[in-house]
């Protein structure tokens, strides 16, 4: 049966596969694609109710309203990350892969943020509208939550990896997770009110860029060792 | 000395307050930095002859109940082992 | 050609010694049975062979084929369908393509089940889904953890067949259970009572 | 010089070294601890523009120098531990984290306090304060993930890699907060300013940043010996310590 002269995967292949393979079962589960959409609207409303619904004062704080609670649906869903995984033993089936955990986790994470941050920064544009961001900053909003909520879900993976192994980890993964959270917080927000006063969004739009480009290339380091740690603390 | 008398340096023309405050903070906390350590280093000296006394004490040829308590906890600690 | 070399392997759980100074070598069309008491650290030992537990594991352990391991947990997204989760198993070493799987789920009699979510099936069906794979691998070295567990007889006499089969074509098999010799004479047995640790 | 680092590395060696080691540091720091205090709060001339607040500057300082190195140090501990698996880089870890917790919980304290009679508000979103509080959360977080471990090799491992992932993220948090901060109130005073502060005031300034230095070198070294003695509770080279044998 096993006639060695078959092609065995290539690395390509087995991102592939990892990348269908979370996103079948997240799509599975709709609710794991709802929660964060529901969770982003619910919060948002949260804010008029708190601050009052002067209309003036509400647009003037939209962008880091907004900012803050893509922040948190993304913590909240970055605890589930990896959690199925390390239950039903796929995790330490991942590290007998032939090819680098890293990679591969990587392709988890991918596939997680298609599902949730992607998601939410494509319905964004509603919940602007509700604390009555400018229209002219909406396009600005979507790229700024559409890189930053990738940057959170990079960081929030090493995050889950690191607790993924300790039962009621969720609180403890935001602890570690929010310091790394607010040059993202911070590069997204400051775009956003750029834009509203047509000044240079671009710039920070860049410096998001940037951070997105050194977490693609630096978290899946950090998440193949701590899945590995996890493995030998579970 | 840049002040002239006690009060002077009390009252530190209005700051004194916020001076003294914020050092004494600092030189209660710098101090259980270093007394934190110094106490944990005896209690665990404390318990580390403890243990040599009662490890002492198991070595002599023990009474009936001495010796089958060992042996339920040596087994008890086997099994509670899930999986090997 | 010895597909495992294991020397002086010392198994630590938390700061408690296991086992120390373990050595073994597992040669192509060698079938091997680690043995002990339960709790010695069979489970721990497995894991440290097969790769999957670096910490607290001291000596050198060298493979020289790809590895299959199949321990307690199925490593089965609920989710997904028999057909999906071998498709995409993260530990698939090769192309596969639905009519392999389709005769890998029949030859475990599970024939018509290909596309119920695996969370509706029994636990017994869910334990031949993971043993399925051991038809879809090039691995040559395969570690299994207490595979008969939850087997009825027919699929207990399946899988030693499967396990026989490989050992033929020149694989090697590790695994434990709680059944002695299961495989008499064909076997090798590693005592672990002989390098428990104090 | 590759014995003494492979000495380090044993733990009834590092023991002794490190109890020798404190028995002359731990008084050398208290003295220059005891010298700058006098120095900086009495001796020293008060800053003209805010008056004599200015000496919190004194401990303020050279807490949030120290405790930003400390992380860096921790940091190091980690990479030892992860990259050449050596035992006493876990125990250096595991020792100066809660360390340089307390270290920048002291720069927090001290600069809200010396905010008050400058600004009239305990809590000032400065920059450097507000990185300052970031840099306490970045510890806590090591902190909180140690002790949610069970496997402690595996938490100090955990640890190690959060710490690297921490310290490739302080550079960009710092510089974040510092436009973050300049784009909003571009026209305030620096809070520890840059301007050159006169060299009656630096001294002092000097002699506690590095007595702050010798004062995170003890604590972590007695840190460590503390730990060593409870990690190697069983072994006869502690029983000989107590004086069993």
């Amino acid at each position: 049966m096993s006639a060695s002269d078959q092609p065995s995967l290539s690395l390509g292949a087995s991102f592939f596969r990892q990348f269908l393979r979370h996103g079948k079962a997240l799509a599975a589960s709709p609710a794991d694609l709802l929660n964060p959409l529901l969770f982003f609207f619910m919060v948002v409303t949260l804010f008029p109710l708190g601050l009052g619904p002067d209309p003036e004062r509400l647009s003037q704080m939209a962008p880091g309203i907004l900012w803050v609670v893509a922040l948190l649906a993304s913590l909240m869903v970055s605890g589930k990350l990896f959690a199925s995984d390390f239950e039903d033993g796929s995790l330490e089936q991942l590290c007998l892969a032939q090819h680098p955990l890293a990679i591969l986790a990587l392709a988890e994470v991918l596939a997680h943020w298609l599902g949730t941050g992607f998601l939410l920064a494509l319905v964004s544009p509603v919940f602007a509208l509700m604390v009555g961001l400018p229209i002219q900053a909406l396009p600005v909003l979507v790229i700024s939550l559409l890189l930053g909520s990738l940057c959170l879900t990079l960081i929030g993976a090493v995050g889950s990896a690191l607790t993924v192994s300790i039962r009621r980890g969720g609180l403890l993964l935001s602890l570690i997770i929010i310091p790394l959270h607010v040059p993202v917080l911070i590069f997204g927000s400051t775009a956003v009110v750029e834009a509203t006063r047509d000044g240079n969004a671009v710039s920070w739009l860049a410096l998001l860029a940037a951070l997105v480009l050194a977490s693609l290339a630096l978290a899946p380091l950090a998440i193949g060792a701590a899945l590995r740690i996890s493995l030998d603390n579970g | 000395m840049y002040f002239d008398s006690i009060a002077a340096v009390i009252d530190m023309n209005g700051h004194g307050l916020y001076v003294w405050l914020a050092y004494a903070i600092t030189v209660t906390l710098l101090f259980w930095l270093l007394w934190a350590p110094l106490r944990q280093l005896r209690v665990r000296r404390l318990w580390v002859i403890a243990e040599g006394h009662r490890r002492a004490v198991s070595d002599e040829p023990q009474s009936e109940s001495a010796h089958q308590r060992d042996e339920a906890d040596k087994t008890f600690s086997d099994s509670s082992e899930t999986q090997g | 050609m010895s597909l495992l070399i294991a020397t002086e392997v010392a198994i630590e759980r938390g700061d408690r010694p296991l086992l120390r100074g373990v050595s073994l070598c597992v040669e192509s069309g060698e079938l091997w049975q680690l043995v002990g008491p339960n709790g010695v650290g069979k489970s721990s030992l497995m894991r440290a062979l097969a790769g999957l537990a670096r910490l607290g594991v001291e000596g050198a352990i060298r493979r020289q084929a790809a590895a299959l391991f199949i321990g307690h947990s199925s490593a089965l997204k609920r989710a997904l369908t028999p057909l999906d989760n071998l498709r995409l198993h993260p530990a698939c070493d090769m192309p596969v393509d639905d009519q392999q799987i389709a005769r890998a789920l029949r030859s475990v009699s599970l024939a018509g089940y290909e596309s119920v979510p695996v969370g509706a099936l029994s636990a017994g069906q869910q334990r031949r889904v993971a043993l399925a794979r051991l038809l879809i691998t090039r691995a040559r070295l395969w570690f299994l953890d207490e595979p008969f567990t939850a087997l009825d007889t027919a699929g207990c006499e399946w899988l030693e067949q499967q396990i026989t089969g490989h050992v033929a074509s020149g694989g090697a098999v590790v695994f434990t259970s709680h059944q002695q010799s299961r495989f008499g004479a064909r076997q090798h047995d590693l005592d672990l009572a002989r390098y428990v640790s104090l | 010089m590759w014995s003494f680092i492979h000495k380090l590395g044993s733990p009834p060696w590092f023991f002794r070294f490190g109890g020798s080691l404190v028995r002359w540091l731990l008084p050398l720091t208290l003295i220059l601890l005891l010298v700058g205090a006098f120095w900086g709060l009495l001796v020293a001339p008060p800053d003209f523009r805010q008056g004599n607040s200015y000496r919190i500057i004194y401990i303020h300082v050279p807490a949030a120098v120290v405790a930003l190195a400390g992380y860096y140090v921790m940091a190091l501990a980690g990479a030892i531990s992860l990259i050449w698996r050596i035992k006493m880089a876990d125990i250096a870890m595991k020792a100066a984290a809660p360390v340089g917790a307390v270290l920048t919980g002291i720069a927090l304290v001290t600069g809200a306090i010396w905010g008050k009679p400058t600004w009239g508000t305990w809590w000032v979103w400065d920059a450097r304060i507000t990185s300052m509080l970031i840099l306490f959360f970045l510890y806590l977080g090591v902190v909180a993930l140690f002790e949610a471990y069970e496997n402690k090799a595996a938490a100090a491992k955990a640890c190690a890699v959060l710490s690297l992932v921490g310290t490739v993220n302080i550079p960009i948090i710092y510089k974040s907060v510092d436009w973050w901060y300049s784009l909003h109130q571009p026209a305030s005073i620096k809070f520890t300013g840059e301007s050159a502060i006169d060299a009656s005031m630096l001294y002092p300034l000097l002699l506690m940043i590095v007595a702050f230095y010798g004062l995170f070198a003890v604590t972590v070294v007695m840190n460590m010996r503390a730990e060593l003695i409870w990690h190697h509770r069983q072994s006869a080279w502690v029983r000989q310590w107590a004086g069993l044998d």
